[in-house]
């Protein structure tokens, strides 16, 4: 999976950009990268080495750009598939505006299934009164999975200098802290749609990866927990692969929803 | 095994607490490098919760962490005569600087600021390296009363110098850079910023500099720095 | 302020009720209390001995039973206000459901203020897309206060038993872990609306309370603080003073909104 | 200060960590009151990251408690026999109740029962205090094989008792419940719940009841127990 991709090259928020909150982090990175043309031609070159497939996280100011991104990124071989990032709250006007409405989002997502054949992931923003809403209107439109949750939007204010921590004011929450919401809506969004879910919001353990799974996802990932350890992402899947044995499940899918 | 590949100006990433808070680690330079017995060296002073706990851990307990990270500190063989000007933390790095800088028999001067005389670190250990140390304390308590950025205008005045590596606080950092640039001295300096990953993933590390071919961008203080040349910073809005 | 009253009484959830989350909590208590008329005859009189104004919290499971327990409350003398409770997840149709939604709230707002002369400070739910929407429209039909957050709806899961932790299945996550989201959410409705607002969401210190007033509340509460201990309200107060002090603020009230 | 107050089968809230996380104090049974000296005595068990965490701490550490808190058990003058059942670390409140109990020259039965004799806590010191002591374990590693309310079941048929008292894991409280009750014996039992405040305040311990007046309703088992006589409880949910 690549950092998120814009149509143009994005210098991302200024610094600082992180701050950190009981058991989490906020972070305004602001989708710094060199723009979907360099991702072509230098990273994902650079990233076939490692054999795995590349999900190129795809975010726009506009359908049209999203439009864009998809119909540019259908060509190139290594591409394995795209995730739809309607959710970022770290840019203006674009990102999670779309993520926050049934018909934006499934706009954006209709309109980037005609540009592509890729699979296509869609990533949601918790910060919505109803997920569910959202989740079904992608899945009608045709998204292949839906990958949830995205950062909730937060702030922290620095009382010395009566001013906020980060500059660009409020940025995205995560970490152990948001966990109970981010199993809740898989949890909700599980009941509610047919197609996979990707769940992810403050997973450090595999304890908390079978939590997820037991919600309703399929698949997990990692954010915040890289930066307690970087190495967090296999020592999870080592210790999920003992957890499996010591519980007698055979294949971790029968986890799936599993949670009455 | 962190020891063997530590170059002076990197620095480590720090578990503070075995529990989700804090939930980040702290980087911390590394103060001291003994190759030979495997050992590195940390200085903190305590600021915040990350800190506090850290000092409440007991001596043979075993701390989490990830480095050496960064680029650290380079010096060319020809140079001869250089000034590490540390202010607060800031001296933490320079120790290991100074150790390798001597083995090459350079004359090596070492400005230290400090709030008080009792806030003041290692001036001991450079002076025993062989440094000339110079001191300077905001209250006066030891050395001349005020900033360290004068210590070095006093410096540049008289001698001549082939480098100057700085690090301490951001307004001594920008003072520094400044005396040395309209002395056309080399300047390199380390940078702090608030750190997620600390190994160049996260982005969240961000510093405004000139590229070369002269747009302007953000580098990571994590795995670009925290080490740069003060040519390429942008400051100015910090 | 009393603890959430509703018409008739009410057992509450069943047992457990209480999920320890990283840095906060889920509980499901469900608003067990023994009805308005036991709080009137029992609880009230018995407040009266602190010398504290009276502030009433009110759940109702429809418009109708706001609007009772309005009238039942606004003759009765000790009552100082009414805080109208439209964001409780833990009660099944009611509750949260009218804070969710601009329209509902400001229904129930409106019948309100239409049975008492009491001052009516109306409690948020962050359970939404947009809180100044809501916070705008309970304004705009007579609120005299805003209080949030309220619990973010969570869920916890118990691997072992591949069950929820809660008998209830969902929660309402508060405590430290929600500190971001609620200081985001009194800066947005600062920006909104020109009644005071009440702030809280993972107070634990005094220098937390400031963050809260820089943020734009002109008042603060202290929920999941007081697990940690039930002297915190105290300790927090004492040490805001010691801090207004050092700080050179004469006076508490020049710190709200003063976030830049 | 604790110790001036506290009665048996009273518990306190303790505070595991300096930080956020783990977040709720644990609550812990008081398991031996020394009034003179103004100490009590805790045991626990580790089971998950609190206490883990405070396994950790170092001998002389102060950590923050609440308590007494919850009403402890009660007796009467006139009981001459009872028996104080307890299982894994619900012995632990027994051990304060034994000698209050044996201040009045009762005949005090204990029956302990544990997972393995490793996990077997007291059973020592209830033999010094004067306690006719019976254990039984689950592996028969010490005592007799099988659960404790099978000792509990040979003991009602060989003699008759006062009171019976017990402390541990739902199911064996349970167990204990019913045999008593077949003989008509009181019992009290104290139960375990989460809890987040401990002091009766945030209704989050609830326990099922049989009200007097025959409805059903909430308990707290932080302040309207942990201690409660078996006949208001509805535990057939649980
Ligand atoms: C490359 C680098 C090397 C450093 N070397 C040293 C050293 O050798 N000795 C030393 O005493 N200090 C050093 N510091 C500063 C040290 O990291 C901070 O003092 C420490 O992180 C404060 O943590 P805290 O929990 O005590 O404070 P808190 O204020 O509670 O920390 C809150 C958050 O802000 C971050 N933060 C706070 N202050 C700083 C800061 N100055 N720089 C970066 N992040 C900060 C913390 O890491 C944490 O994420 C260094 C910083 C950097 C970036
Ligand atoms: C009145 C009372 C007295 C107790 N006395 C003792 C004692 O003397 N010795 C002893 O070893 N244990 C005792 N316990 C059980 C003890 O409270 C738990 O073992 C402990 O809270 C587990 O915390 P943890 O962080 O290690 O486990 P975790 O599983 O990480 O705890 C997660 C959460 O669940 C709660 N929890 C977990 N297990 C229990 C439990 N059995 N009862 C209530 N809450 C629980 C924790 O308090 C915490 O909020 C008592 C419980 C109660 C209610
Ligand atoms: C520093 C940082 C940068 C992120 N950047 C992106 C991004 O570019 N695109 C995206 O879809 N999500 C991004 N996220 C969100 C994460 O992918 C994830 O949805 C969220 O952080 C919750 O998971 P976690 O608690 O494990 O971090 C970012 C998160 C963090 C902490
Ligand atoms: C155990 C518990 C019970 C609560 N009951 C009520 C209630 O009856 N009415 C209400 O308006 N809010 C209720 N709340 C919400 C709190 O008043 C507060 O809005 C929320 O917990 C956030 O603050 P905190 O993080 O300081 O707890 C309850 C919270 C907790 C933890
Ligand atoms: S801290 Fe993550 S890139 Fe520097
Ligand atoms: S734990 Fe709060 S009422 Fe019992």
């Amino acid at each position: 999976m690549t950092k998120g991709t814009t149509l143009e090259p994005k210098p991302g928020n200024e610094p600082p950009r992180i701050a950190e909150t009981p058991a989490g982090l906020l972070n305004s990175i602001g989708l710094q990268n060199p723009g979907v043309e360099k991702v072509i031609s230098g990273e994902i070159p650079w990233l076939r080495q490692f054999g795995v497939p590349v999900i190129v996280n795809i975010s726009g100011y506009s359908v049209a750009e999203f439009e864009e991104l998809a119909a540019r990124l259908d060509s190139v071989p290594e591409v394995a598939g795209l995730e739809v990032n309607i959710s970022c709250p770290n840019i203006k006007g674009g990102g999670m505006a779309f993520g926050t409405d049934p018909q934006g989002a499934a706009q954006v997502v209709k309109r980037v299934r005609a540009k592509t054949r890729l699979p296509l992931i869609v990533k949601l923003t918790p910060n919505v009164t109803d997920i569910t809403e959202i989740a079904r209107a992608v899945e009608s439109v045709g998204a292949d999975a839906v990958s949830l949750i995205n950062t909730l939007l937060g702030m922290a204010i620095d009382i010395k200098k009566r001013r906020p921590v980060l500059a660009n004011v409020m940025g995205g929450l995560s970490g152990p802290a948001v966990k109970p919401i981010a199993v809740r809506m898989v949890y909700q969004v599980y009941r509610a749609v047919k197609i996979p879910i990707i769940g992810m919001g403050g997973i450090v353990s595999a304890e908390d990866a079978v939590e997820f799974m037991l919600a309703g996802a399929k698949a997990i990932a990692i954010g915040a927990g890289n930066f307690i350890d970087p190495l967090l992402p296999l020592k999870v899947l080592e210790d999920l692969e003992d957890w499996l044995d010591r519980e007698g499940v055979k294949d971790i899918a029968e986890l799936t929803g599993q949670c009455q | 095994m962190v020891a063997g590949e530590a170059k002076p100006g990197q620095f480590v990433m720090v578990r503070t607490s075995g529990t989700l808070e804090p939930f980040l680690n702290r980087p911390i330079s590394i103060h001291r490098i003994d190759e030979a017995k495997g050992i590195i060296e940390l200085v903190y002073q305590v600021v915040g919760k990350g800190t506090k706990l850290l000092s409440r851990i007991s001596p043979g307990q075993h701390l989490q962490i990830i480095g050496p990270l960064g680029n650290g500190f380079s010096w060319q063989t020809g140079f001869k005569r250089v000034a590490l000007v540390g202010g607060g933390c800031g001296i933490a790095p320079l120790l290991a600087l100074a150790e390798k800088l001597l083995e090459n028999e350079r004359e090596v001067y070492v400005l230290l600021g400090a709030q008080t005389k009792e806030k003041l670190l290692a001036a001991e250990e450079f002076s025993q390296l062989g440094c000339r140390v110079r001191i300077s304390t905001d209250d006066g308590s030891q050395g001349k009363k005020g900033f360290v950025t004068q210590l070095l205008e006093e410096l540049v005045n008289s001698i001549s110098l082939d480098q100057v590596y700085a690090c301490g606080p951001l307004p001594m950092v920008k003072g520094l850079i400044k005396i040395a640039e309209e002395k056309g001295i080399p300047c390199q300096v380390s940078l702090e910023e608030r750190m997620a990953c600390g190994v160049g993933a996260c982005l969240g590390c961000a510093c405004p500099v000139r590229n070369p071919d002269g747009t302007v961008g953000y580098k990571r203080v994590c795995h670009d720095g925290p080490v740069f040349d003060a040519k390429e910073l942008l400051l100015d809005n910090k």
